[in-house]
């Protein structure tokens, strides 16, 4: 089996259906494409580059940010602006279609995730999956997420913030 | 308006296909509808039914267990008789039957009414029954509420019958894996059924064998034992079970049920230790040996002539383990159990690298970085691992390590070599609340003055360490909330020190009151936190307990501060638990491995219309608070979770001096773990009376951003009896 | 010895991992141990054990509510009387319990103890309790008798107390979609439970209806209204219900429990049909106007105000469902319900010949060369899906269709189209087999004058259409056998016809006798299966019956040559069915879907230790034989099957008589479907007197080249008394 | 997902451990390094050019043959002999280490299977994938068996055969 594209956790695997691995060219595409794209940030990358990274991609796409976990402390000390929700309170909005979204101009239409707790992540992106047909769910994590539509594979840390590099500039 | 139209089920699928009959497995994404026609929503609830069954009938069925053995001994007419200081000995069965019992004899019916009422849950979990996730959201519910009400039974049975403690102060035990005296005989009991581990203190004390055999216990067990006897020592919770037989240090292992190692007949075995299954939940394969002759069962399991015995009897537990732990115990101590440092050094060169068990890991802990070090004689991140259980010692790395190191041995080696002094205490249970300390707090507690009563339960799958547990207990005391405890919790907190050395329980006294810590003690304990409840609604409120379950839970829900946490919660017990408390009205947060259980409630802060309530008093319907803001949430980390409680605890009803208390201990845990004054924190101010005076001028700064109009405060808020009321069926 | 013993649990693993806790998942391959300790092993004998409880709640759940509901209206002291011809009511009860059970009252008693069973058999699933498979299969079969217990209770209850047929011959009813009359308003019945049935039943009656309207069922409540009265229409088994419900013919649907498409509220509605839920096993969501005007309920429901509702009173449902039906009926027709012919072929050609529904149709079936066909108006293909079943409608293909098709809706009306005559019909379940029955073919059995009992139970996942199920029972009832029927296996043999257009109902008489095609009535009157052997033990040999389990299981295993035929075994209730005939020692065969059980009980016919036994008669332990080889067999198809259960009618007290009739059937059916004389014969030959004359000088060259030898002829072979007795625990 | 090496009956996937995608010249490489190999057939394939060509490879490598369901009969009537086994008694017997095989020479050590019923093939595969860790099976249906150690890739009647016919030659 090929490492980079089963689950991080193996077991996470719940069926046929798999996330489609995508590389820092096709994740460009499809945040190029959202209209309504969304990042979500968690407390796994507090206070390190690949955080630093992440808010660049989103200042670049000027994409609005949502923190989970305590992220937003770190965020914010860093100077980054951010909506501080629980993850799953943050999953629970999203997967209604008229949740007005984080701007208030409409559900999301591209939802980027990095830095959430694996599992627990995991579990979201199955939420997502199964309940918002409405939403693609894209990780940009340095772990296989299975259950979101693409995910980047797994990777060491190097190799990652190269990822996120190519991404960001 | 009804709990589950407020507090919606949220799903997170934890398997996208269903395996339950054979038409499957049935791929149920994308919408697609299984063989049967159900999909992928229902089958969640489905699943979550069954886990709270299967939790609900563990409990249950210890119960029953229990009660039985207690009538036989004690006989059924054994009165229910709490002391001077409770009237209200069972407020569950009180409340859901309508029955009052009086004597041992009377608890079977709540049992009878339970188990045929469990049938029909299970029933419905059948392929081809159910089909709505909101009905079977309402049988989980009701699964929930017949878990507290076999727990109640379970405990008052063993709290009369075994002279345990009567909700009074209780003594401070010892705890941890340093406070067993590995120079004596050594009986370890596993599990949660205290008849065995009281029939092996009966045998010592008859036999005076009291200095010369050690007993201890590790998960609930070991709690009630020392509910039974104080003397006997708590090794701690489920986490300790496998670095402590692999210790060696136990000489003969007494399981009984629940939460017991499957494999702990082959790693007891491992050490040459011997074991005694004791029930019927657990037979670990053995010959039953309930009818021999102690003698010969000593003899057997002396020789070796037997892998282990099962004894259904705890009498004859008590003799054949006191026995057999005093004859192998000198042989025993000699046999080499561990792997020592060089080895252990030696080993790890082995290593690949593969960093599969980092991946295989449930917290994805860096086991290989511990391997690594230790191939240069480096073991602090072992020793990082070991403490504060941070490794669980779930034992899956070590089966995945393609060269097959005993990576749990040689942690545990670790730890035995440099982590000194692993002794603790904690407070023996009490079991349930005083009437009389009711009276004392159901004012301040339901007008706000005590903040809230947050409940530290379960077990010990804890994302980064069991210390988190008694961090938030610690914020919480401080704060002069109350804090009550039982199970896998009440131990992990037990664990901690602060820099003076002192755990949390000689800080705190057991006072069900503002800054007490109570452990009422088992899992089977945690019916006393919503008995509590119930009797601040009978006790403070004047409301009629008799069959009365909607109006009394209603009045939890709006007005007792109360929230649980489960922040290790594994089990199907704590499943059911969680949604039993629950139907009481009673939000609980749960740690990050919670959303594995594939379903929790959450609530809508931003649609206003979910929180109206009917105002009994004004007569009508009126906007309302989103308070609490769930009912079942998980937090990714203890920070996020530790600002989550405190929210959860704001009730409609707080004095405008209750509510400043609140949310003056909101707004200080969110700046300590948020960096800023929380933005909604507008939601929860109705006049500006409630804004904590410290925070004023920030606070109405956001006030006035949003545009915030003053509210009216409820006087008597509730769910019932809104005009819409023909409701789905179920139970 | 014991059962486990010889027939070892065979496990295939249906899933590599496990998620049951919050641990999990985890990965159990490899050899691997779950976080919990579990291995893969334990692991699939736990989910055997979950899916046995929960089939057993689900007939132990409907035996409480039906004996609730019968008690209410007709009194415990309704006296449990099945007439003249049978002594012996509740032969189960009374062997397990050792309780007589005298009147409905005093069958609470079995429930009792059955409930509580339940909760501990329920509660061994949790994680962290039992561990061995061993230990997990001995529950399993506990939970098997204890369905096989509720069963009993329940259909007792309701023969007594509605009194349907007392073991006498019953009377032919209408089978099969065009045996509903269409122009009539039609009230369809699905699911388990009797009562609303009757309700409607009784209703009609009494308003003098029965001429207006029709009442007709799907699934065992079908078989039970006809068992009340034989007016009733059999629609057929559950493979009928989506195309029967599509086909939009019933106004009115009333749905109980058990075996029904959760979908079915979405499903009727499509079709404007209204739906009643009638008892909180399946609520659908709807609103719950048990208490509300059958006025008010019947406006609502004609008005289209409600989806539908929940009544749990089944005499108002009879009420309402009639009136309902009335006045529906004349507007519904008028609707369209499927497309037409043309319209199929037009929505054909959007087919992209994507093949998924091939894949994903449980039998692989191929549905994209129907459309294929369909495109050029070339329906023979959609056809031949739709005859016998061989589609059974579970409607994956349709979920999974990418351009979706209709195509079950597209199947109905190419069924309605071009196949005509669906016309058949059943013979009423009789209930129990009369002692005086047992009296006649007592000693011919066990003698083996009459090679066999052999039971055709259970459910419609059939590998291959429905007629195979009604080609073996042909080819036993040929031979001489007693065919047993019940459930859908009964509807599933009553849709066939000979070349003459006779049924087997009609061919054979409903004598338990040889020859004879006995339906038992529906699922839970399974319960006479085993009954019968119990009574054979009890009348013929003289075994007493209170309290006397082990023996009379040990004399049915070694005497009695009934097997169970389970060929579309889809649930856990037949699970549970299996796992508690097998209890008695009779075997079963299921089809191929049932390896997705997870678990099989096979012997070992080349390991001669495995089938030794204890001659009571003459004291010793001898050799034995491989008689019956397996306990729970899943074959690949009939073919393999019908050699397979011949074969399993083989008992080692056979008379050389009774052997030579066996064995000529064995060697006569391998013949048949395998082309020469079966290699094992010889294992079956004790001597040369067993062999059948027409195969003599073929057996003997056979016996020659495996250098055979005589062996005693056992006189009373048991498995019990052995030596070695102290066994593993559990239940 | 590519549908050639996704469980022909895609549910049939049980967890992170799949068959290795085999093609005609490594399933060859498995025969030839194999001591005692067996061929499983089973009633699928009944008097079919797949049949003939699965007995030619069983004869070509001198492979013992064990039928399953009824197939006994159609190979018997085309003149090849076989042992007579049902699906689930030649596994259960291929997991005990020690039984002694057909010849009687020992537990095989590669079983090939052809021609079983899809699903219930899989369960078999799940029981020797957990329980015979002594053996290696080699699915050579047309289905892609992901519980097998190596497995055929989904393909259509017209490859499949090629791929017998390349085995047999
Ligand atoms: S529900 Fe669990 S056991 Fe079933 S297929 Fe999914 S992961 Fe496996
Ligand atoms: S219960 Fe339903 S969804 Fe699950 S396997 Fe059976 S048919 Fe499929
Ligand atoms: S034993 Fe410890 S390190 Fe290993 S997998 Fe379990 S929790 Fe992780
Ligand atoms: S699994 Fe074993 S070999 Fe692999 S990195 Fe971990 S310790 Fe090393
Ligand atoms: S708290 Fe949980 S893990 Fe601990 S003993 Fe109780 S149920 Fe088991
Ligand atoms: S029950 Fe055991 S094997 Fe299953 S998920 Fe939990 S820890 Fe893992
Ligand atoms: S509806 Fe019929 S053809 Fe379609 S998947 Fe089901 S059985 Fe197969
Ligand atoms: S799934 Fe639909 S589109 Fe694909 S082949 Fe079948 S009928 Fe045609």
């Amino acid at each position: 089996m090929d490492e980079r594209v089963i689950p991080w956790q193996p077991t996470v695997i719940a069926g046929p259906k798999q996330a489609l691995l995508v590389t820092p060219e096709t994740a460009e595409m499809m945040i190029q494409k959202a209209k309504r794209p969304l990042l979500v940030i968690g407390p796994l990358i507090n206070d390190s580059p690949a955080q630093t990274l992440s808010t660049k991609i989103a200042e670049k796409w000027d994409i609005p940010m949502v923190s989970t976990g305590d992220a937003f402390k770190s965020l914010s000390e860093a100077g980054v602006q951010s909506r501080a929700y629980g993850l799953v309170e943050i999953v629970n909005l999203l997967k209604d279609p008229d949740w007005e979204g984080l701007k208030g101009d409409g559900q999301h239409d591209l939802v980027l995730f990095v830095g959430v707790l694996y599992y627990m992540g995991s579990q979201g992106l199955s939420t997502l999956k199964h309940f918002a047909p409405h939403i693609k769910t894209l990780t940009i994590c340095r772990f296989f997420h299975s259950n979101a539509d693409a995910s980047f594979p797994n990777m060491n840390e190097g190799e990652w913030l190269k990822y996120l590099e190519k991404l960001a500039k | 308006m009804k709990l589950l139209e407020r507090y919606e089920p949220f799903y997170a699928p934890f398997c996208d296909m269903c395996c339950l009959c054979t038409y499957g497995k049935c791929d149920l994404t994308e919408g697609k509808k299984g063989a049967c026609g159900i999909d992928i929503e229902a089958q969640q609830a489905r699943t979550v039914l069954l886990a709270c069954c299967i939790g609900s009938a563990a409990h249950s069925g210890h119960a029953r267990h229990l009660l039985e053995y207690l009538i036989d001994k004690h006989g059924k007419e054994l009165p229910i008789d709490l002391g001077m200081n409770i009237d209200i000995e069972a407020p569950i069965m009180r409340v859901v039957l309508g029955k009052h019992p009086k004597n041992l004899g009377d608890l079977k019916d709540g049992l009878n009414y339970l188990e045929e009422q469990m049938v029909h849950l299970l029933s419905a979990c059948h392929t081809g029954q159910e089909g709505k996730s909101v009905d079977f959201e309402s049988k989980a519910l009701h699964a929930g509420l017949m878990d507290n009400l076999g727990k109640e039974i379970g405990d008052l049975a063993q709290i009369v019958a075994l002279n345990m403690p009567k909700g009074e102060d209780a003594p401070l035990v010892e705890l941890g894996m340093g406070s067993v005296k590995k120079e004596k005989p050594i009986v370890l009991c596993i599990g949660h059924n205290v008849a065995p581990g009281a029939g092996i203190i009966d045998y010592m004390e008859d036999q005076e064998l009291e200095d010369d055999v050690e007993v201890c216990g590790i998960c609930c067990a070991a709690l009630d034992i020392t509910r039974y006897n104080s003397r006997a020592k708590v090794v701690g919770p489920m986490s300790k079970q496998l670095k402590f037989i692999r210790s060696g240090v136990a000489d003969v292992v007494v399981v009984d049920e629940q939460c017991v190692r499957t494999d702990i007949l082959e790693e007891a075995r491992k050490n040459k230790a011997c074991v005694i299954a004791t029930t019927d939940k657990i037979c670990l394969g053995l010959p039953d040996m309930t009818h021999a002759d102690p003698d010969i069962i000593v003899r057997k399991l002396v020789n070796d002539e037997v892998e282990g015995v099962l004894i259904q009897d705890p009498d004859k537990v008590g003799e054949v383990a006191t026995r057999v732990a005093l004859k192998i115990s000198k042989e025993r101590k000699s046999i080499k159990k561990l792997p020592n440092l060089e080895e252990i050094q030696e080993m790890s060169k082995e290593c690949t690298q593969c960093g599969w068990c980092i991946r295989v890991c449930p917290n994805s802990l860096n086991m290989k970085e511990a391997v690594e070090g230790a191939m240069e004689s480096n073991f602090t991140k072992f020793q990082e691992l070991y403490e504060n259980d941070v490794c669980y010692t779930c034992g899956r790395c070590e089966q995945e390590c393609e060269v097959d190191l005993p990576l749990i041995s040689m942690l545990t080696k670790v730890g035995e070599h440099y982590v000194k002094n692993e002794k603790y205490n904690v407070r023996a249970g009490r079991g349930p609340v005083q009437d009389v300390e009711i009276r004392r707090v159901g004012a301040p507690l339901v007008l706000g003055d005590i903040p809230g009563v947050i409940a530290f339960v379960g077990c010990s799958n804890y994302p980064e360490g069991a210390d988190d547990v008694a961090k938030m207990a610690e914020e919480f005391l401080e704060r002069n909330y109350i804090v009550v405890t039982s199970g896998c919790g009440a131990m992990s907190i037990g664990e901690y020190r602060d820099e003076e050395g002192k755990t949390l329980y000689e800080r705190y006294s057991g006072d069900f009151d503002a800054k007490g810590l109570v452990n009422v003690g088992s899992c089977v304990s945690n019916a006393h936190i919503p008995g509590a409840c119930i009797k601040i609604a009978n006790i403070f409120a004047k409301k009629p307990l008799e069959g009365n379950f909607q109006e009394i839970a209603d009045y939890i829900l709006n007005r007792v501060g109360a929230c649980g946490v489960a922040w290790g919660a594994f089990s199907q017990k704590a499943a059911a638990i969680a949604t039993g408390i629950n139907r009481w009205g009673i939000p609980v947060v749960v740690g990050p491995h919670g959303t594995k259980y594939r379903r929790l409630f959450l609530g809508r802060a931003d649609k206003t219309e979910k929180w109206r309530v009917n105002d009994l008093r004004a007569g009508k319907v009126m906007e309302g608070e989103p308070a609490p803001e769930h009912l079942l949430y998980a937090a990714e980390n203890r920070e996020e979770a530790t600002v989550a409680i405190v929210k959860l605890c704001i009730r409609p009803t707080d004095t405008t001096k209750g509510r400043q208390i609140k949310l003056n201990n909101y707004i200080d845990l969110h700046k300590k773990y948020f960096g800023t004054i929380p933005h909604d924190v507008y939601k929860f101010v109705r006049t500006e009376k409630d804004i904590p005076i410290t925070y004023k001028k920030e606070v109405l700064k956001i006030l006035e951003d949003v545009e915030w109009e003053p509210k009216a405060i409820l006087q008597e808020p509730s769910l019932m009896d809104f005009k819409e009321e023909i409701v789905s069926g179920g139970k």
